[in-house]
């Protein structure tokens, strides 16, 4: 009974790019011991090689899309899409990472290896037609990401963020895990298109109540993973109590992967049932919106708002998951890059003022940024700009796709609300620029120190693809609505 | 003879959950747990999975809940004192997850009522060879993409407990 | 309800397991909710586990498929390392802070 | 229904010898001491001290059982019976040798043969843990949480390469069923070498024979890898508080896991119940030949008694031995008998070794107990593994 | 490419020059800057000669594909409605410039870059003929103009940028929602194309979603004119922004909010701007004697040309739901008007308070004595905002309170009630300010007018006095355009009203209505 299975060169193509990072994250924990005191910044330089070989990796394998690995990898342009997305951010985030653990002189071989293979995990995700395989990379990411936000671990908010994060993640996974049990049960398959025949079957019909029952657990597992509310509470106590670049990175691709998932899962394997979880989300998504922004308006911590603004950003594209459209899976696609080149630019702000042991996290350490540092806040101005949604900037243009998905899904009450949110939200992010623009420098501002290259580059890049993704949001959205196409 | 083992070790194991629950100290927590894996684990050779159930008992049971009660005697964690949670997650919480439960319950029922009956010998596709089979051929990604969870569970039991070097 | 006839003669309903599963999924649910100690609330979630664990086997035998333990195959790997890096988390707080209850370990906010 | 009788007596018959067997291991084991430090060992007891284990066991039981007031009585007393139902039951899977026909009936001479036997033994073995580490835990005392924390690091550790080196000569036999796997090793090579995983296979299984029995000797907490009750550092480890039968449990369990250890060394690389040459060359003559040897003797040594008392003993056994000769070449029986006795003799050579390193090894330090498992002894089962694997594969 | 995109294009590439500029040379940025709004103010006199009267629709139309999907289009161009407002901002950004020369010493690179890009953002609002342009335009405004309260403004600046920025983004969202659910029905983000499909009945929308949409789009505008109760930011706004920023917030950023009005919803929501035409005039008249009455009351000068705006303004949405001739041409010039004398009064206080850093009433007093020249031009200016015959804002008022005449006589006592006190509270301003004795402050710091200061205020009185006279040179091509909007606005309730409802403005309405059911 010998056995042969050997895979394709397509196949190993369409793998690539977690081939790629997984030999360069066992490279960097191999390298470790050998050159971490010596070239503490090495680590960064191979991680980014390696995430940008993967990202070319991750395009090359779009040009040859197809299935692989007995239908349960599938390369597609939505799969490339998030899987492009996550590595570009899991690049920003090694650079805005570079100063901080110098900073804080941490170990750089371990964290570029967990970050990689967090990476690793999100690809996976996203390219999985299997929820067996969804799951797997979830937690891939999530583990990876468990241990990121606690890796200072002298650190007490360190140990609390990943405590939490651990319990809350772990305890969405059950849910999710049951769901797919359950799914499993009545389809007789966990993969995404076998289920959605399954269901489309005029026998399934009869199912549906157990499918809405599975696709309920699904959803409060993934509602977690993605920080919609009610399932946020970790949310702020993670992003702000774990390291300033690891909340750039939490706060960005496991969500921008979790909500690839979220639309391949619901969208195609539950489109039968739409019905029946649109008012879930419906809710959720108003309910993400609200508790974000208002919780957002008291908040004197700049992580901790950060935190609440992705609560309510994640309400956002819920509202177009709401929509359940290709309209709006494409908006979701084109929010969520916005999304993450502006939060990740925002980080990259805290980062730099936070100075050693993250002292300086108040609103008010920002004082007089503006003045100190012209650059830097005129970025931060961007991004907080973009995350309002101001027009030209990548964050309207994300919002307005939305909404008008959301409009024309017939949810008009849903953008109404969304966007007087909107407006709400506009009152913090313009309180962080009445700090910085308005107010007198205070202490953290003196001990400023100027922007490190890395830094610099985890600014610029986000700012410039932030206006290109609001100058121009043609070239992203038609790729978006293209791969949009092919998930429904 | 199914229905006897059904209900023995269901009631096992429901017993030694509820015991997991309620118990005051982590180390009868544990044990508990340890029991319900056990009782889980006999299930599973009575549908077949025997593979599955040796692995629950060397897995789980003899790994995961050892390191469990390894950590538990090594921080020598007392028993918790008895002031739960607040009243409210009392209040709220019991009513939501017996709600809960009894949907669970009644789809589960109204749905797989005559999916089928449990007979021992009726299913055998759990032996390990069926199981290799499936995870070289069909399952190979996954199976080969589970070593870098392996791979991370190792790097952060490294990052986050080693001693410092100097 | 299948008659106790029934259930001595084709043998015991595969949704009694589902409903076993169910209960102890509920059970780990409830102690996730109202237990404070740290570690024991991370078994709860492994019992939750276990809970699903057992409606995969369960549905395997459904549908007569391998692939339903395979699944839990995969679940106790994720498992154990969650439970590698769940306990050196643990271990860490406990160092910084000499407490496992979860209600103390709660410093963070503004 | 006969099934379950035959079930029943066969539990019967095994629980038995075991637990006779376990205690004269005991003895075995102080005379063999003795004499590689030439001494006498226990002789006051009966003839040789042969008695010695029962007047032990009577002691142990009539003794008073002293239950500390610090101590977690539950998990104090759950800790004994888990470390003996979990030695204990692993026997249950072990075959002993081929099957046996009395008139109607038909049966194995094992008393579950499960598909996944190695599995199981597995399983239980890593069960066995809870033992050690709850008794140390619940005994409320430093010295003993210590060896309890100790060994179930040690066990862990160690259960690795263990289970590295079982799987090397699975691949091999290419089942997980003990049974099926001693039949694999049935042959001979040329006629003459037999086929057993040690010697033979397209990858000979030395190495991973040696790592399986080192790591043996540190799953049953035996020198040189008894820290867990390491007198001279923990007073006496975990069962420190343990006295009367709780105490005995925990001494019946390590012997208990000694014979199960042996017996699955057995199963696996030493070709089970397969003699070491073909029955052509006279193999089943061994036995007697042994036998007959043993009574030969006893009979000269009743004639010449060191004791006065051997004047009235020695014969009794001799006669015994000589007895036994006949039944060994009775035909009928030889098919059942010659399997029982040759795996008895390997698994009873094995536990000679574990005695006889006892006598032989000092204690290792901890630091270097682990270093050893994890730098050494793991790394070489893996690649050991590899190899087999990759041998396997280009012998198909 | 044409000279249109051309105006457009130059503040916006002039803002990047000028971020480019180097911190140090502040008097570099001045020039260039100014040079900038110069050459778009030139450029767009280009447009005022080259437009061609007698067409009512749009013209240096561009349109061009921006975004392709969905279809944005790069669709500017300038009819009669907008070319006036369009220069007039071409005219202001200059003359803001020149205000702050001496007065803006901190981070002088950032106030002028933000001016220009102020200016671009203006422009673009008025050239705006695809929705989601005229939106993003809309939006950029609002920036530069958060960070000139924001950073330049008097003390309670903070307070006055956040409420200003939250109120017009809250009512531009709601606007966001109404433009997108207008796309999502007629697939197209052109105005004119949305028009005619609305007119044509290719795009149909019951009773309700029109009042929606109505309601967006209204309250987005009203917030920005401001209608009465939403106007409580404009105070605030103008009180703290520095002098330029109340310039420019007064002079042109309100009028954003009248010219959508009149440029969106009237016209493409006909039958829900008539049916609720009879509320927004009350709040109208609140605005326009409220507005007056609490102006008459404040100590401080700004605060009183703020609230005199809240009034004025009211005139402007008076005229416009009049839905008559006169009533729309009072109302576009009314904006042009107060665009030149409330501008001019804010600079003329802006003057004064760079000399006496005072803006309380009560610090001045005799300045009369002391700078005669000053005295003279803020007599003129008075006097234009109180509608004095020969000057501009006569025109605009006397248009309007016909109109309103023309609809509902009723309306127009209240009105006219606005008018005589504008006439109490400007004038006893004047007598406060520039008469009475002359204190010793004001004697030593109360010099006259500088070179500077006469560039800044000359094209100003120039414009009032022309206005007031010669207004045939700019309301042909307003009328025409008005007269366009008006017929859409009625053809399209003809189309589709169809509920029996109360007419307010009996004359012209009901009989082209009732001509058109005749069919």
């Amino acid at each position: 009974m010998p056995i042969n299975f050997s895979p394709s060169p397509d196949d190993l193509l369409r793998f690539s790019p977690e081939i790629i990072l997984t030999v360069a994250g066992t490279l960097l924990m191999v390298l470790d011991p050998l050159f971490a005191k010596r070239f503490p910044k090495l680590f960064g330089h191979l991680a980014i090689l390696a995430l940008a070989l993967a990202t070319w990796g991750a395009v090359a394998a779009n040009a040859v899309p197809g299935a692989s690995f007995s239908d349960l990898l599938v390369v597609d342009g939505f799969a490339t899409f998030f899987r492009v997305l996550v590595l570009a951010i899991g690049i920003l985030s090694v650079l805005a990472s570079y100063r901080y653990l110098g900073r804080e002189e941490a170990e750089t071989g371990e964290y570029h290896a967990l970050l990689l293979f967090s990476v690793v995990g999100q690809c996976f995700m996203v390219a999985a037609n299997d929820l067996i395989m969804i799951f797997i990379g979830l937690e891939i990411s999530s583990i990876a990401s468990y241990i990121l936000a606690g890796y200072l671990r002298d650190d007490k908010r360190n140990n609390e963020a990943a405590l939490k994060y651990f319990l809350l993640g772990s305890f969405a996974t059950a849910f999710f895990l049951y769901g797919v049990a359950l799914l499993y049960g009545v389809t007789a398959t966990t993969k995404l298109d076998e289920i959605r025949t399954a269901l489309n079957s005029p026998a399934a019909v009869s199912s549906f109540a157990m499918v809405a029952v599975a696709a309920a657990l699904i959803f409060v597992g993934l509602g977690f993973k993605v920080s919609g509310a009610p399932f946020q509470v970790w949310a702020p106590d993670v992003y702000q109590g774990a390291p300033a670049p690891v909340s750039a990175f939490l706060a960005t691709a496991p969500k921008a992967a979790a909500f690839a998932i979220f639309f391949r899962i619901f969208l195609t394997a539950f489109q039968q049932i739409a019905g029946g979880w649109e008012p879930l989300v419906w809710i959720s998504a108003l309910l993400s919106m609200t508790i974000g922004n208002f919780a957002a308006l008291t908040q004197t911590n700049v992580k901790r708002l950060l935190a609440y603004s992705s609560v309510a950003h994640a309400g956002y594209i819920l509202v177009a998951l709401a929509a359940h459209s290709e309209i709006g899976t494409a908006a979701a696609m084109f929010y969520l890059a916005a999304y993450a080149l502006m939060n990740i630019g925002a980080f990259a702000v805290v980062i730099h003022i936070a100075g050693k042991g993250e002292r300086y996290l108040k609103i008010d350490d920002l004082a007089g940024l503006g003045k100190r540092q012209p650059g830097t806040a005129a970025m931060l101005t961007v991004f907080l700009l973009s995350l309002i949604g101001i027009p030209l900037t990548g964050g309207f243009f994300g919002k307005y796709y939305i909404f008008q998905a959301a409009l024309q899904s017939n949810l008009v009450w849903l953008a109404v609300l969304g966007l007087l949110n909107s407006a709400v939200a506009a009152y913090y992010y313009l309180r962080l620029l009445v700090v910085m623009y308005f107010n007198e420098p205070g202490e953290g501002a003196e001990t400023l120190e100027p922007l490190t290259p890395g830094l610099r580059a985890a600014l610029i890049l986000p700012a410039i693809g932030t206006f290109f993704l609001g100058v121009v949001p043609g070239f992203v959205l038609g790729f978006a609505q293209r791969s949009a196409a092919l998930i429904r | 003879m199914d229905l006897f083992f059904f209900v023995l070790f269901a009631t096992v194991a429901v017993l030694s959950a509820i015991s997991v629950v309620v118990q005051r100290h982590p180390i009868a927590s544990a044990l508990s747990l340890v029991g319900v894996m056990a009782s889980l684990a006999v299930l599973y050779l009575a549908l077949g999975a025997e593979f599955v159930a040796m692995v629950q008992i060397i897995v789980y049971a003899g790994a995961v809940m050892v390191l469990f009660v390894f950590v538990i005697m090594l921080l020598n964690a007392g028993a918790e004192e008895r002031r739960g949670r607040s009243l409210t997650a009392h209040l709220l919480g019991v009513p939501v997850l017996i709600a809960f439960l009894g949907l669970i319950c009644y789809f589960v029922q109204r749905e797989f009522a005559n999916a089928g009956f449990m007979k021992f010998g009726n299913f055998t596709g759990g032996s390990a060879q069926s199981i290799g089979l499936a995870l070289f051929t069909d399952y190979l990604l996954p199976f080969e993409i589970t070593s870098v969870l392996i791979l991370i569970a190792i790097l952060g039991a490294i990052v986050l407990a080693r001693k410092e070097m100097d | 309800m299948p008659d106790a006839l029934a259930v001595l003669h084709n043998g015991v309903p595969i949704s009694w397991y589902l409903m076993l599963s169910a209960v102890l999924f509920a059970l780990g649910v409830a102690g996730f909710l109202f237990r404070r100690n740290i570690i024991t609330v991370f078994m709860c979630i492994e019992l939750m586990l276990n809970a699903v664990n057992l409606s995969f086997i369960a549905f395997a035998n459904v549908h007569k498929q391998v692939s339903g333990q395979i699944f839990v195959f995969f679940v106790m790997v994720v498992a154990a390392a969650e439970a590698a890096v769940g306990l050196a988390i643990i271990l860490t707080v406990f160092k910084n802070r000499s407490t496992l209850n979860i209600d103390e370990i709660s410093t963070l906010k503004n | 229904m006969a099934f379950y009788i035959i079930s029943l007596i066969k539990i019967a018959l095994v629980a038995f010898i075991l637990l006779t067997v376990l205690a004269y291991l005991q003895w075995v084991e102080r005379k063999v001491i003795a004499h590689v430090q030439v001494r006498m060992g226990p002789s006051r007891v009966g003839p040789h001290g042969l008695l010695q284990p029962l007047a032990d066991v009577i002691k142990l039981i009539t003794k008073e059982g002293v239950m500390p007031p610090q101590v977690n009585v539950f998990f104090y007393l759950l800790a004994p019976f888990l470390a003996v139902f979990m030695a204990l039951i692993s026997i249950s899977v072990i075959p002993f040798g081929t099957q046996v026909t009395i008139g109607p009936w038909t049966t194995q001479l094992q008393l579950t043969d499960v598909n996944v036997g190695i599995l199981f033994l597995l399983a239980v073995s890593s069960m066995g843990v809870y033992g050690v580490a709850l008794a140390g835990w619940a005994s409320n005392n430093k010295y003993a949480l210590l060896g309890g924390l100790r060994s179930s690091a040690q066990m862990i550790s160690y259960e690795l390469p263990m289970s590295f080196s079982i799987a090397s000569p699975l691949l091999i036999a290419g089942t997980l069923s003990l049974r099926d796997i001693v039949n694999a090793q049935a042959g001979y090579n040329f006629g003459f070498l037999p086929k057993w995983l040690i010697f033979a296979g397209p990858f000979p299984q030395v190495i991973s024979f040696f790592v399986f029995m080192i790591a043996a000797f540190a799953e049953t907490n035996r020198i040189p890898f008894d820290l867990p009750e390491a007198e001279n550092e923990l007073v006496a480890g975990f069962h420190v508080e343990y006295s009367s039968m709780t105490f005995a449990s925990f001494f019946m369990a390590e012997y208990a896991n000694m014979v199960t250890v042996c017996s699955i060394a057995t199963l696996l690389f030493l070709g089970g119940w397969h003699p070491l040459w073909p029955a052509a060359y006279g193999s089943n003559f061994v036995a007697p030949a042994i036998l007959f040897i043993a009574g030969a003797l006893c009979i000269y040594h009743g004639i010449n008694p060191a004791r006065p008392f051997d004047r009235y003993t020695l014969p009794v056994f001799g006669l015994v031995f000589f007895g036994l000769t006949a039944l060994m070449l009775f035909p009928p029986v030889i098919p059942v008998l010659m399997p029982l006795f040759w795996f008895l003799a390997k698994c009873g050579f094995l536990l000679f070794v574990f005695i006889w390193i006892r006598a032989t090894l000092p204690r290792f330090r901890y630091d270097q107990l682990m270093g050893f498992a994890w730098k050494f002894l793991f790394p070489v089962a893996l690649l050991n593994l590899l190899v087999t694997g990759l041998a396997v594969a280009l012998g198909h | 490419m044409n000279l249109l995109d051309l105006v457009i294009a130059i503040p916006g590439v002039g803002f990047l020059i000028a971020l480019l500029i180097p911190r140090k040379q502040e008097q570099a940025i001045r020039i260039f800057t100014l040079a900038v709004s110069l050459v778009t103010f030139v450029a767009s006199l280009g447009l005022a000669t080259g437009y061609k009267f007698g067409q009512a629709g749009q013209q240096f139309v561009t349109n061009v594909v921006w975004i392709s999907n969905p279809e944005i289009h790069w669709h500017v161009g300038i009819d009669g409605l907008s070319l006036w407002l369009f220069i007039l901002s071409t005219l202001l950004t200059p003359i803001s410039i020149l205000i702050s020369w001496r007065f803006v010493r901190n981070q002088p690179k950032e106030f002028y870059a933000f001016l220009v890009l102020l200016e671009f953002g203006l422009v673009g609002v008025f050239a705006a003929w695809d929705l989601f342009l005229f939106y993003v335009f809309w939006e950029i405004v609002l920036v530069p103009m958060y960070f000139l309260i924001g950073i330049w403004g008097h003390d309670r600046r903070i307070y006055a940028a956040l409420k200003f920025f939250l109120y017009t983004f809250a009512g531009s969202v709601l606007m966001l929602v109404a433009i997108i659910f207008l796309y999502n029905r007629a697939g197209t983000f052109d105005y004119a194309a949305i028009l005619s499909g609305l007119q044509s009945g290719k795009v149909t929308l019951t009773h309700g979603e029109e009042t929606f949409l109505f309601l967006a789009f209204f309250i987005a505008f009203a917030i920005k004119v401001p209608i009465f109760p939403l106007h409580t930011w404009l105070p605030d706004a103008h009180v703290e922004a520095p002098s330029a920023g109340s310039l420019m917030l007064a002079s042109v950023m309100l009028k954003m909010g009248t010219y959508g009005l009149l440029r969106f919803c009237v016209p493409m929501f006909p039958t829900a701007s008539h049916e609720n035409a009879p509320w927004i005039v009350i709040l109208a008249i609140i605005g326009i004697v409220y507005g007056a009455l609490v102006a008459m009351v404040q100590p401080n000068m700004k605060k009183l040309v703020a609230y005199s705006s809240v009034s004025h303004l009211g005139f402007v949405v008076l005229g416009i739901f009049s839905f008559t001739q006169m009533g729309f041409d009072g109302a576009v010039y009314q904006m042009l008007n107060h665009g030149i004398s409330t501008g001019a009064l804010f600079v003329l206080v802006g003057f004064m308070y760079e000399r006496r850093h005072s803006l309380a009433i009560a610090d001045y007093g005799g300045v009369a004595t002391v700078a005669p020249w000053l005295s003279a031009v803020f007599l003129i200016t008075t006097l234009a905002s109180i509608g004095l015959p020969m000057l501009n804002n006569f025109v605009g008022e006397f248009l309007v309170l016909q109109g309103t005449a023309q609809a509902n006589f009723e309306w127009t006592i209240f009105a006219a009630l606005g008018v005589i006190f504008s006439a109490c509270y400007m004038l006893w301003l004047y007598q406060r300010v520039f008469f009475g004795q002359t204190s010793d402050e004001v004697k030593h710091h109360m010099p006259d007018f500088n070179a500077r200061e006469w560039a800044c205020v000359i094209p100003l009185v120039l414009m009032m006095v022309w206005m007031g006279i010669y207004s045939q040179t700019f309301l042909p091509a307003v009328s025409e355009t008005n007269a366009k909007i008006l017929e859409q606005s009625k053809a399209n309730t003809a189309l589709q009203v169809s509920l029996p409802r109360r007419e307010p403005n009996a004359g012209l309405t009901l009989a082209a209505g009732g001509h058109i059911h005749a069919h």
